[in-house]
């Protein structure tokens, strides 16, 4: 193996042997393309045509008003092709496949996000692409499997294991030691064995790359803290990475589900309930049995209720480089209520996590603050979701008709 | 010692049979019927894994008895309590398989030590690589433990080498790409593979990965030391039950 | 009255008196506005720091290569908040309304577009909102009053008339008429009355400027054409304004249904079941019988099954100078599909119409040529209407699910 | 001339009073009984209002009365045909009251001519402002036909000149912000804003927009010529039907 990417002690790459060549061609080409002064321009001008960056960062006027504390802003990658910040890591891994010569994506996808995210890549250079999906993922999230179809995407539902996120990436890397010759396999978070999570916050910095310059424009200084939503740990390694040298407070949120003593979270770096362990080919903090089994976990957003986390988070916790804080899936919508109302923008619900803690923590500071908060993702892809979560009788009229229309 | 013990069957026998099973699976006291079962048809060396809920380097039947295990309540204790129960009560060399989070969990030492004392003789990780294995390979080689290590056959000629030299009692190699239970082809290319993990190395050799029946085994003998049965162990076991006639006749089937 | 705002006998204020002092006010508070040189500033500063402008211009390297013809770039007004060219408008407006001291907004909104952009702007200016929208539409469009009622704007539903957009239009005059003190109607697209028309553009008109200078840079030099789909014509003149003086071809295309000759389309300007009318406040084409009372108009695209048009391109097919064609529901659909697999772009079905002419035109130019195709909004919020003309079979078992889960 | 009738008429009464119906609405046979009970029962005006798809000036009640007419098959052609019996049949001045684009579509000549043959006295459109009329107005004046104008509350003083420079017969004073058929509150408010119109011109005031009963003429008396009833004339035909008592002893309830 070339180099196996640990941050004292987390990371890593625990994978088949089969694989280990497909990986140190892996680490090769990125290292070469992170080395190549031409590539991050290639892809800032793609993200910069074909997405819409440098996304903005907006002054939450009303919201800082109200809270009477630090000035509020918001970094927007809902604005992003496709709606998160997931399309900076695809579009990433995209140039990358160009380079080594494959042909063929795959992908894991939990909420549906980094599905539609690599289908949309995979369109647009050209790749065949198989996405892996936990059946119950896929019956929760149809209208991503939609979007991905029509993209041209194969949708394999995953009948194994939990049939979740974690049982989607155990697949795409069954997938993988078979046919790693044509096909790369794009990972959508910063886990999993060495290059990922470096290579995922590689891509993922450029968040961070522009806010900080944004912030400094538009404030004059740097904020005081950055808060982001913590799932894989992509979109907060994104933008964590443009203030860590700085003298800024960085801010993970976790789902905090049902609350972390129900047992019905997805919390690894603030609960009792997750321990240093070695799956899905790295070594991090994971909720896990003594034994070593995975555990279930929930969360009200699809993209945060994951087993594991980002190694890098996981030393940077252990380094008080990051604090990590946990939102409950009642504080979530109360956060996304007020942030639709009070400034027009709907985050995800993954996104509306970091909002929680940052509106907890704002009437505590002084109006010589700034704050940042990293909205991931655009939460009208969660309709489904929110509309449920907020019981909301129109739209169960609604979809009750459109049944029967169906049934007729 | 593992190596020898394979050394002086192989001077016994054409070629050595080892099988695989997922302790707890259909249930602990089937698995027991089985393994005697095929210690009384002849087997040379028995693979018992314990159950992970992540068993990424494993084809669809194994992953779903291993989740059938767990599922029925298949712990880590019961599993290592039952591999000493079957160590002592039959006179073939068992290994452990399985992932590294169960080792790591339960602690490597801890881990070890439980599988010196119960009569075990190696064990096979399929999610660590050498270069992970370093404090793995100090405590296995403390309580005189066997780490089996796999070659591939996409691994290079010189890191077939330096997985040899970690490797204790003999080398797995894996067939083909893919995942255990897929169909691996019986072909000139699967030899001059086994060719140069020859070369790579002076341990026996074992092949997997899709080694499902006589045919196979033919083309095997001579050519390796180890045929494994992994998948098919279990899908003989789904398909003909405990105490299926086949079941006894294993080996006499397959040599 | 101030002005009248006529396009060579196009356009006008066909108000009832009791509105004429608000126009009055509002023609005045806009053309204070525009000779402003703070207030374009303000605007465009608002843009890029709220929704992502300038949006960028893609360059569609698949659909070039496959029709073998003119370099095909795409402009993605796909990328503003709230997923359409609808933001502009509103945004701009909502800045108006500020100047004016205004605390509420009303709106009409069909597709639902519109007003889910209005209820955003009002959300981030504080002001109160309502949004009228016909039953019809209300029913059709469950997801957009889902959110535009999550913004905190209130949806009256208009059971009166054909319950459609225009008679939402009707609604919101009635509404207005009643409180125009404290209440501006922004008006979606540039018809109605007398400053409208101008004022939509006029906001609309950031398009064509980016655009215009973002085709020069990306291709040294102007396109061949141009093409929009035209609703009301906001986005058309949006981007046609930044090639009005060029040697450069416009296309509008409309909405052609279920064909030209079905009677089921919503085309004014290149059907023969229009005729120049007076409604809704101003005169210009119009798809009425030969009483002068207004049809039913049929398209796939909500955002399009207008009655009207802007009286501003019933000038300019008259001055020869906009080429008007129609995009049936099936030829959109066909576009829709191709531009997802070969581009990964996911154009509303309003924009789709726009892709079907030039896909329809590219073949016919050289590779010397380039066209411009406006990509007014995204598809992914017509995933009820797209699933369904698609009849995707998996999408019914879901929505049947959901609907069971209901009623439980 | 429509201004000289009013002012004859006003010489014997306090108060003139108008009433609105939809043409077709319920049907034009029961419209024609309507108007023969109203004027029985001693309405000294009536507007006929032609039915549009857009009726963007008139409030719920006028409003579904037009679309009812239109569904029910109600064409210009019916409407002009029907309204010059009525005005053939029966002694008050009848005006037409539509929307422009009825006019615009029909001809504005045609339309014109047409009045004038038929013994209709002038028109009401509401939403056509003087600035926009400049063809009507010149045929209106060539038919001798009488464009009837509007006034606001928020019509400033000037522009409320400029309007009855334009207007013919009598102008109609919007008695408030809204849509027909919502609540005017009759007050001062509203008195200095009759006074304001008065001022404006010498023309005979007609006040329209929620006037329902006898105490809102009581109100008006002396301070405008005309009283307008429009919806709660389409009210008073929805409630009591076509040959109601009410309906017979109208104008008694009112004055
Ligand atoms: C909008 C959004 N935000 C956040 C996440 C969590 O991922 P990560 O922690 O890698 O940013 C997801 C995952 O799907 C997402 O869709
Ligand atoms: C995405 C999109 N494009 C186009 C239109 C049509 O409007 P216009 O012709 O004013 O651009 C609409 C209207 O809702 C729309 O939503």
């Amino acid at each position: 193996m070339i180099n196996r990417g640990y941050y004292e002690g987390f990371g890593g790459a625990y994978i088949p042997e089969i694989l280990v060549a497909t990986f140190d061609e892996l680490v090769d080409a990125f290292q070469k393309a992170k080395n190549d002064p031409h590539f991050w321009q290639e892809y800032t001008s793609l993200m910069s045509s074909f997405s819409c960056r440098p996304t903005p960062v907006t002054f939450a006027e009303n919201l800082t008003r109200m809270f009477k504390g630090p000035r509020i802003y918001i970094k927007r990658e809902d604005l992003n092709h496709t709606g998160a910040h997931k399309a900076n890591n695809v579009m990433g891994q995209g140039l990358l496949v160009k380079r080594m010569g494959k042909k063929r994506v795959i992908a894991e996808t939990g909420a549906g996000q980094h599905g539609v995210a690599t289908a949309t890549m995979a369109a647009r250079f050209g790749f065949e692409c198989t996405i892996y999906m936990g059946e119950v993922d896929l019956e929760r999230q149809r209208p991503n499997v939609f979007w991905m179809e029509r993209l041209g995407a194969r949708v394999v539902p995953v009948l194994d294991g939990t049939r979740i996120l974690k049982d989607a990436i155990n697949e795409a890397f069954r997938d993988w030691v078979t046919h790693m010759d044509t096909t790369h396999y794009v990972l959508g978070t910063a886990c999993g064995p060495h290059p990922f999570p470096e290579m995922v916050s590689y891509f993922q910095s450029i968040i961070g790359k522009e806010a900080r310059k944004q912030i400094m424009d538009l404030d004059g200084r740097l904020p005081s803290r950055v808060y982001a939503c913590v799932g894989g740990g992509s979109n907060a390694l994104g933008i964590f990475s443009g203030f860590m040298d700085d003298p800024v407070a960085l801010v993970g949120v976790e789902a905090g589900g049902k609350g972390l003593d129900s047992g019905e979270h997805a919390s690894r770096l603030c609960s009792n309930d997750a321990r240093i362990g070695v799956a899905q080919g790295y070594k991090t903090y994971f909720l896990q049995n003594s034994d070593g089994q995975m555990k279930k976990t929930h969360s009200i957003a699809a993209g945060l209720d994951y087993v594991g986390v980002s190694p890098i988070l996981s030393h940077l916790k252990e380094a008080g480089r990051v604090r990590f804080e946990a939102a409950s899936d009642e504080e979530v919508l109360n956060a996304l209520s007020l942030t639709m109302q009070k400034e027009g923008l709907i985050p995800a619900l993954e996104s509306a996590h970091a909002f929680v803690q940052a509106f907890k923590e704002a009437p505590t500071l002084s109006s010589e603050d700034s704050i940042l908060i990293n909205q991931s993702g655009r939460g009208d892809k969660d309709i489904f979701t929110i509309a449920d979560a907020f019981t909301d009788p129109k739209w169960r009229e609604f979809i009750k008709k459109k049944a029967e229309g169906y049934h007729a | 010692m593992l190596e020898s013990h394979i050394r002086a069957e192989r001077g016994k026998k054409e070629i050595l049979l080892m099988t695989h099973i997922v302790l707890g699976y259909p249930s602990f006291e089937e698995g027991f019927q089985i393994i005697e079962a095929m210690v009384e048809a002849g087997v040379d060396l028995m693979e018992l894994q314990i159950p992970f809920s992540e068993p990424i380097a494993d084809g669809p039947v194994i992953l779903r008895a291993n989740q059938a295990a767990l599922a029925n309540g298949a712990t880590v204790e019961k599993c290592v309590d039952f591999a000493q129960r079957v160590a002592r009560t039959f006179d073939i060399p068992f290994l452990f398989m399985s992932y590294y989070n169960i080792l790591f969990q339960y602690g490597l030492d801890r881990f070890a030590a439980f599988m010196a004392r119960a009569g075990l003789k190696g064990a096979i990780v399929p999610d660590l690589p050498p270069e992970e294995g370093e404090d793995y390979l100090r405590i296995m080689a403390d309580h005189r433990l066997a780490p089996v290590f796999i070659f591939s056959p996409s691994t290079p000629d010189t890191r077939l080498r330096s997985i040899a030299a970690c490797s204790k009692g003999f080398v797995y190699c894996v067939a083909r790409k893919g995942v255990t239970g897929s169909d691996t082809r019986f072909t000139g290319e699967l030899e001059s593979y086994i060719e140069r993990c020859r070369r790579a190395t002076h341990l026996p050799l074992a092949l997997g990965f899709g080694v499902k029946d006589k045919r196979d085994v033919d083309f095997l003998r001579s050519k390796v030391d180890i045929a494994v049965i992994g998948t098919q162990t279990i899908r003989l076991v789904d398909k003909e039950g405990v105490g299926g006639r086949r079941m006894r006749r294993w080996r006499l089937g397959l040599i």
